[in-house]
């Protein structure tokens, strides 16, 4: 018989747990009244209904009162296997919150944030983001790369609350999510001006496709060979696993085929094998990368020699005279002693223009929020002007940039045109 | 003992009352997800448990085999159109087949090796899964998973499901705790102690643990296909191997071999890192103490504190016993430990 | 002792070779129905290979078992147990983290009938099945004189009490010839005369048994007929009292030196 | 695919093949003393290179070699505190799996205080390591040519310990049968704790050594992780050379799988041959012992 206590005991267990676990903020009120309907509930009685109504009032009330804050989501990876996304997206957010309310916040009230992290996983992305949207938030900016973004979006959309993220897979636009934005210029986009770039700057003959065989490295495959068929050039896709640490077959196959030109569209890690052994293997190739090669962090984890003259398809380069970027540049510095790389800018430029979308919207209703980011244009950010186009992609240029001793140059900088 | 036993099952009914009530009374869809998420680990870690609890077998592919279950029924339904009920019985099917190709090795193998195969089966379906992109999806993953309709009605809202996961799981309890607690339970732990005294009573061990495996692997598959519509979206990076190892935690967490301790493991170690999440940076790291505190102090899991011969054997109690020196029950040999 | 007995277990020339070392070497005998049967030798004669054998742990290299004139040879173990041969084990096999009724209920378990799913569904059915299984666990325990022990963990009993579960566990598998390997063996003077009454009223009621053992005086005053292993191979068969004055036995058994004191003794 | 090119491929595939190989010889260390599998290896190489790159190299900024030393001395103490906190309390229990459950969890705590001690952000050693060594057109990076040393050296090493010094027959022993090893006056935790100490100070060498091939970060063991495990089995497991023959099959037909399977399929040729391995021949290519 010991064993039925136990098991009643654990079933008690979860029940009290979960009335503990409605967010820390919230711990006293739904503690107290959730144990006595749990005490009721042990002796029969039938009006638990009432108690735990009770309980429900006491938690909303809780949100009106600090009337003079709006807040929004913000969910990064701080753990799991992507933290240092999390953290930079994290410090660009903060700083970019701290400028609108210094310049006196919102509709005149304060703007602030509730970040949770999601480790990089969608299953915790999932849990994340319902628990942010029972929140009263009145906008998300999104779990980062595509996988988390399809893994939330049908839960955002049911919820109607605008959410913005910084995945720039082109599974995000054909998801059609009307309020899901994207903050980073997509695969789609970017795919085609480095197939362009390939074949008309430098002449491309026989190109390699070397694409990572996640989401993000197929969506710019994708974009990648159908630019290239529309240019007759002859090309040769090859791929390689996320977390892959050697790549000497591929690159053998590739050096076999005799390419002239690699275009790279790869995440962070892989970039860095790659450069290392197509150096190593003596690939004579241009090579073109997709994002992430530029970025500081990236590149200090490599020897001058593996990447001089590679060039990089990106959205944001900290050495660009444009003054708005090295406005940021400069402040970003001053507050962290870091330089920006992508993901700060992107979620900077994010939270200004949600800012800017409250301030057209003239309340912090999400659905007018959404209604308002739709028609937004022309909204200054590290990246490159925020408008929204039909498809909810916010950013539609990018930059070409170049590597020479470390140093990315921006060689032109490509506005593809968008209705 | 007849009226204890009343009131025992009176406790348990109000339980389940209450856990039906909790999802639609309380509207905070987190709450309701926890709970959801809960039961489905709750499924699966049943499951483990007639393996590695009971028989002893090492089990660390239950990623490998949830990931199966999820993606079978749902690839069912969006390429063939087949019903969302239908998953259910698709799933049990899917049980049964992994049932048979991981139950085959465990007739050859033991502990370390068995355990290495079945991470190398986690591994394979995660790669095939990932790979294989124009049937499964790859890493794009299963998108936009209709709602489960049983029969007409149809559980969009979450707290549908959740109330439809609670009658679930406390009919597969039921089930696990008569199992557990009938001649099956009894035999795998036969085998677990030694198998050539259970041949020798005329019972064919070979057969038994493929039924084990096959028990396991039908609820793990159950748990997956519902873990497809809680999340309504499906993507191989989900079922990592860190995935598997969690559930040997809770199966452990809450006692290895006993049904409650695995419903209050499963509860516990799902609910912790929720919990902890106000810690923002170091909740994870936290977490990991937590759970190897208790790995190192109470081995035999939260359930042991009710079983005083079980507490003793090891763990904080024993290192307890040890230091006062007095052996409280006399029949317990003095070397202790050294079995 | 005229009409024809018929045989229940029978080797036919029996060999087990391990690597180029002869185990057993051509092995033959017929034990008859209603005997206790002992096989008997010193240490590494080979009797418990040859029991592996019969039982079905490993098969011999050449030569035929026959259980009740049905030819075993490479059957498993299971399935010959399932053919009524009940066994007990040199060194203790029990359940130790069960209690005596538990262990007992498993040796029952092949009687039981119903399947996992029917289990799953058939709630009155598994109940009563349950019930049975117990009631006749509980009658074996009366009969063994161990039903306080029910409720103990096997591994805090004494050794002899362990070797009595054991035997109640192989009489739960419904035996028709019970192998008892060493039962004598590690028991105090007291448990094992109970054992031999335990084994002998056993034997009144019908069961047939295959002894293996050490002990003369349980092996001289309880079996019907004995056979005798040295090095592998058969040197002498026959009742108890042939057994005891067979020079072979006797030279096997105490070495050639024992003999040349006896033959000076005599002589003197 | 010219013949150049195949020996290219077999020659990195050896390369890669040495470190599955030094990884299968750092779980068979523990393997052979306890019966037990580290889950936590793959952190704890990680964690090795971590200390080594992190905190002496860059932030205390000592040469490699006494970076090479330090990290050595700390990494075989926290091998020993491991062996006394998980290891021998939960080694003689009835089933491995607590062992298991418990080195799973060391695994993850690591993980976390590398990420809050030393930041999320992946780095690397500047010139630390670096180029190649070309044999006509075959090319052989620096690092791996080490691995390679360091792995035959280290064999040897533990092929001599093991079967000639005083402590290494006890190892034997005690993997064998404790109750035995203790009746015959082995301290059996103590042995063990060297075991686990040696083999935390392996896993710190073969995280220094991949530092130039992976750069040091939370994720840069994670494949050769449950490769080494492949390794294992397919060499022979609990014999140390058959490490080495399993750690190069698997490196060399990865790499030439590619020329017939698509190369996203690269990862499955270890798991398969585990899996084949582990059901028709246990006890692997060399291993004599079950």
């Amino acid at each position: 018989m010991k064993r039925f206590t136990s098991l009643f005991l654990a079933l008690v267990m979860a029940v009290s747990m979960l009335a503990g676990c409605g967010g820390s903020d919230k711990k006293k009120e739904t503690e107290a009244p959730k144990e006595t309907a749990e005490a009721e509930k042990k002796e029969e009685q039938q009006d638990t209904k009432a108690e735990t109504e009770a309980q429900k009032e006491s938690e909303s009330a809780a949100a009106a009162d600090d009337g003079d804050t709006i807040t929004f989501g913000l969910s990064c990876a701080i753990t799991g296997n992507f933290p240092l996304a999390g953290e930079r997206t994290l410090q660009g957010v903060q700083m970019a919150v701290d400028e609108i309310n210094a310049a006196g916040g919102v509709l005149g009230k304060k703007l602030a944030f509730i970040y949770e992290d999601d480790g990089n996983d969608p299953t915790q992305a999932v849990t994340v983001v319902t628990k942010l949207l029972n929140e009263d938030i009145c906008g998300l900016i999104g779990p980062h790369t595509t996988t988390n973004y399809l893994a939330v979006q049908e839960l955002a959309g049911q919820a109607e609350i605008p959410y913005i993220t910084g995945g720039s897979g082109t599974k995000i636009a054909a998801a059609g999510n009307k309020y899901g934005f994207q903050c980073r210029p997509s695969d789609g986009m970017n795919g085609i001006v480095a197939a362009d770039f390939a074949v008309k700057e430098l002449g491309a003959k026989k190109v390699g496709v070397f694409f990572n065989n996640n989401d993000f490295g197929v969506g710019g495959r994708d974009a990648v060979t159908a630019e290239l068929d529309k240019l007759q050039v002859e090309y040769v896709t090859l791929g390689h696993n996320s977390g892959d640490t050697d790549m000497t077959s591929q690159l053998m196959q590739f050096i076999s085929e005799g390419i002239d030109t690699m275009i790279l569209w790869t995440d962070d890690a892989e970039d860095v094998v790659v450069a290392r052994q197509a150096y190593e293997l003596g690939l004579e190739a241009d090579v073109i990368t997709s994002a992430g090669v530029v970025m500081e962090q990236v590149l200090s984890q490599m020897e001058p020699e593996y990447v001089e003259g590679w060039y990089s398809v990106t959205d944001f380069v900290p050495a660009n005279d444009d003054p708005v970027v090295a406005k940021f540049v400069e402040d970003f510095k001053a507050l962290y002693d870091i330089e920006p790389e992508l993901y700060a800018s992107a979620y900077y430029g994010a939270v200004k223009f949600l800012a800017a979308a409250i301030e057209k919207a003239g309340s912090d209703d999400p659905k007018a929020i959404r209604d308002a980011m739709a028609e937004l244009k022309d909204v200054e950010g590290p990246t490159g002007t925020l408008s929204c186009a039909s498809d909810n992609t916010l950013i539609h240029s990018c930059v070409v940039t170049q590597i020479t001793d470390l140093k990315p140059a921006v060689v032109n900088t490509v506005t593809a045109d968008f209705e | 003992m007849k009226e204890k036993k009343n009131v025992k099952i009176a406790l348990l009914a109000a339980l389940f009352v209450g856990l039906i009530v909790f999802p639609i009374v309380d509207k905070n869809t987190y709450h309701q997800l926890a709970l959801a998420q809960t039961l489905v680990n709750v499924i699966i870690v049943l499951g483990l448990n007639f393996i590695t609890g009971l028989t002893g077998q090492m089990n660390l592919g239950t990623a490998g085999i949830m990931a199966l279950g999820a993606y079978s029924g749902q690839l069912m339904v969006q390429k063939l159109g087949m019903a969302t009920i239908l998953t259910i019985p698709v799933a049990i099917l899917m049980g049964v087949i992994i049932g048979y190709a991981l139950g085959y090795p465990s007739l050859r193998l033991k502990g370390v090796y068995l355990s290495l195969t079945t991470i190398g089966f986690s591994e394979i379906v995660r790669l095939v899964i990932t790979n294989w992109a124009d049937f499964t999806g790859g890493t794009t993953g299963v998108q936009n998973i209709p709602a489960l309709n049983l029969f007409g009605l149809k559980l969009d809202a979450t707290w549908k499901l959740t109330v439809f996961l609670v009658i679930i799981c406390a009919v597969l309890v039921f089930t696990a705790y008569r199992i557990v607690n009938s001649k099956y339970g009894r035999v795998f732990k036969a085998i677990r102690d030694n198998i050539e005294a259970v041949e020798a009573c005329g019972i064919d061990v070979a057969g038994l643990k493929i039924k084990a495996f096959t028990l396991a692997a039908i609820f793990g598959c159950i748990g997956g296909c519902f873990y497809g519509f809680l999340m309504t979206y499906l993507n191989p990076t989900q079922f990592t191997q860190d995935l598997s190892a969690n559930y040997l935690l809770m199966m452990m967490f809450g006692g290895i071999g006993s049904v409650p301790g695995s419903v209050i493991g499963a509860t516990a170690v799902t609910l912790l890192p929720e919990f902890l999440r106000f810690t923002k940076e170091y909740y994870w790291l936290i977490f990991g103490i937590i759970t190897l505190l208790f790995a190192i102090f109470l081995p035999y899991g939260f359930i042991s504190l009710f079983q005083k011969e079980k507490r003793e054997e090891a763990g904080i109690f024993k290192i307890l016993n040890d230091r006062k020196g007095k052996r409280k029950n006399a029949g317990v040999p003095k070397s202790g430990g050294m079995r | 002792m005229a009409e024809e007995r018929k045989s229940v277990l029978r080797l036919e020339n029996i060999t087990k070779k391990f690597q180029g070392l002869t185990a057993v070497d051509d092995v033959s005998f017929d034990m008859k129905e209603r005997s206790i049967y002992a096989l008997i030798g010193p240490n590494g004669a080979g009797k418990t290979t040859t029991v592996n054998m019969i039982t079905g742990v490993f098969p011999p290299t050449t030569g035929k078992i026959y259980y009740r004139d049905r030819c075993i040879n490479g059957m498993k173990t299971f399935e010959i147990a399932r053919l009524g041969i009940g066994r007990t084990f040199q060194n203790l096999k029990l359940f130790n983290s069960m209690s005596v009724l538990e262990n007992l209920m498993i040796g029952g378990h092949e009687m039981t009938k119903i399947g996992l799913v029917n289990f799953c569904f058939n709630f009155g059915g598994s109940k009563k099945e349950e019930i049975l299984l117990r009631e006749r666990a509980e009658e074996v325990m009366e009969y063994l004189g161990i039903q306080d022990l029910a409720k103990r963990n096997v591994k805090n009993l004494s050794y002899g009490r362990q070797k009595i579960v054991e035997l109640g566990r192989a009489m739960m598998t419904g035996p028709k010839l019970l192998l008892l390997d060493e039962p004598a063996a590690g028991l105090i003077p007291s448990e094992r005369k109970e054992f031999v009454d335990i084994v002998l009223r056993m034997f009144e009621e019908g069961m047939d048994i295959f002894l293996i053992e050490h002990n003369m005086d349980v092996v001289m005053n309880v079996s019907t007929y004995i056979t005798v292993l040295n090095f592998g191979s058969r040197i002498a068969e026959g009742t108890p009292k042939e057994i005891q004055s067979d020079p072979e036995v006797i030279k096997a058994y105490l070495g050639d030196k024992y003999q040349e004191i006896a033959a000076k003794e005599r002589r003197d | 695919m010219s013949f150049a090119m195949i020996m290219q491929l077999i020659i990195s595939g050896i390369a890669l093949g040495f470190i599955y190989s030094m990884v299968s010889i750092e779980y068979t260390l523990i393997f052979n003393s306890t019966g037990l599998l580290n889950f936590s290896h793959d952190k704890l190489i990680m964690l090795g290179a971590y200390a080594f790159a992190g905190q002496f190299v860059l932030r205390m900024g000592c040469g490699y070699v006494v970076a090479t030393i330090a990290t050595v001395l700390s990494m075989f103490i926290t091998g020993i505190l491991i062996a006394k906190g998980i290891f021998n309390p939960l080694r003689n229990m009835a089933s491995p799996i607590f062992a298991v459950i418990g080195t799973v969890i060391m695994g993850r705590i690591i993980k976390e205080l590398c990420r809050i001690i030393w930041g999320a952000t992946a780095f690397n050693i500047p010139g630390f390591m670096k180029g190649t060594f070309k044999f006509g057109s075959i090319v052989i990076t620096r690092a791996n040519t080490y691995i390679i040393i360091v792995a035959v050296l280290l064999v040897i090493a533990l092929q001599l310990y093991f079967n000639h010094t005083k402590s290494g027959k006890a190892m034997h022993c005690v993997q064998q049968n404790k109750t035995a090893a203790t009746l015959m006056g082995i301290n059996v935790s103590q042995n063990i704790n060297i075991t686990i100490g040696i083999s935390a100070v392996v896993c710190s060498i073969i995280g220094i050594l991949v530092i130039s091939l992976f750069s040091v970060s939370l994720t840069m063991t994670n494949m050769i992780g449950i490769k080494g495990f492949a390794a294992g089995v397919i060499g022979g497991f609990g014999y140390f050379p058959g490490c080495i023959v399993g750690g190069v099959l698997i490196g060399i037909l990865e790499n030439l799988s590619t020329l017939v399977i698509p190369s996203i399929y690269k990862d499955c040729v270890a798991f398969v041959l585990m899996i084949v391995f582990l059901l028709v021949q246990p006890k692997g290519i060399l291993g004599h012992k079950k």
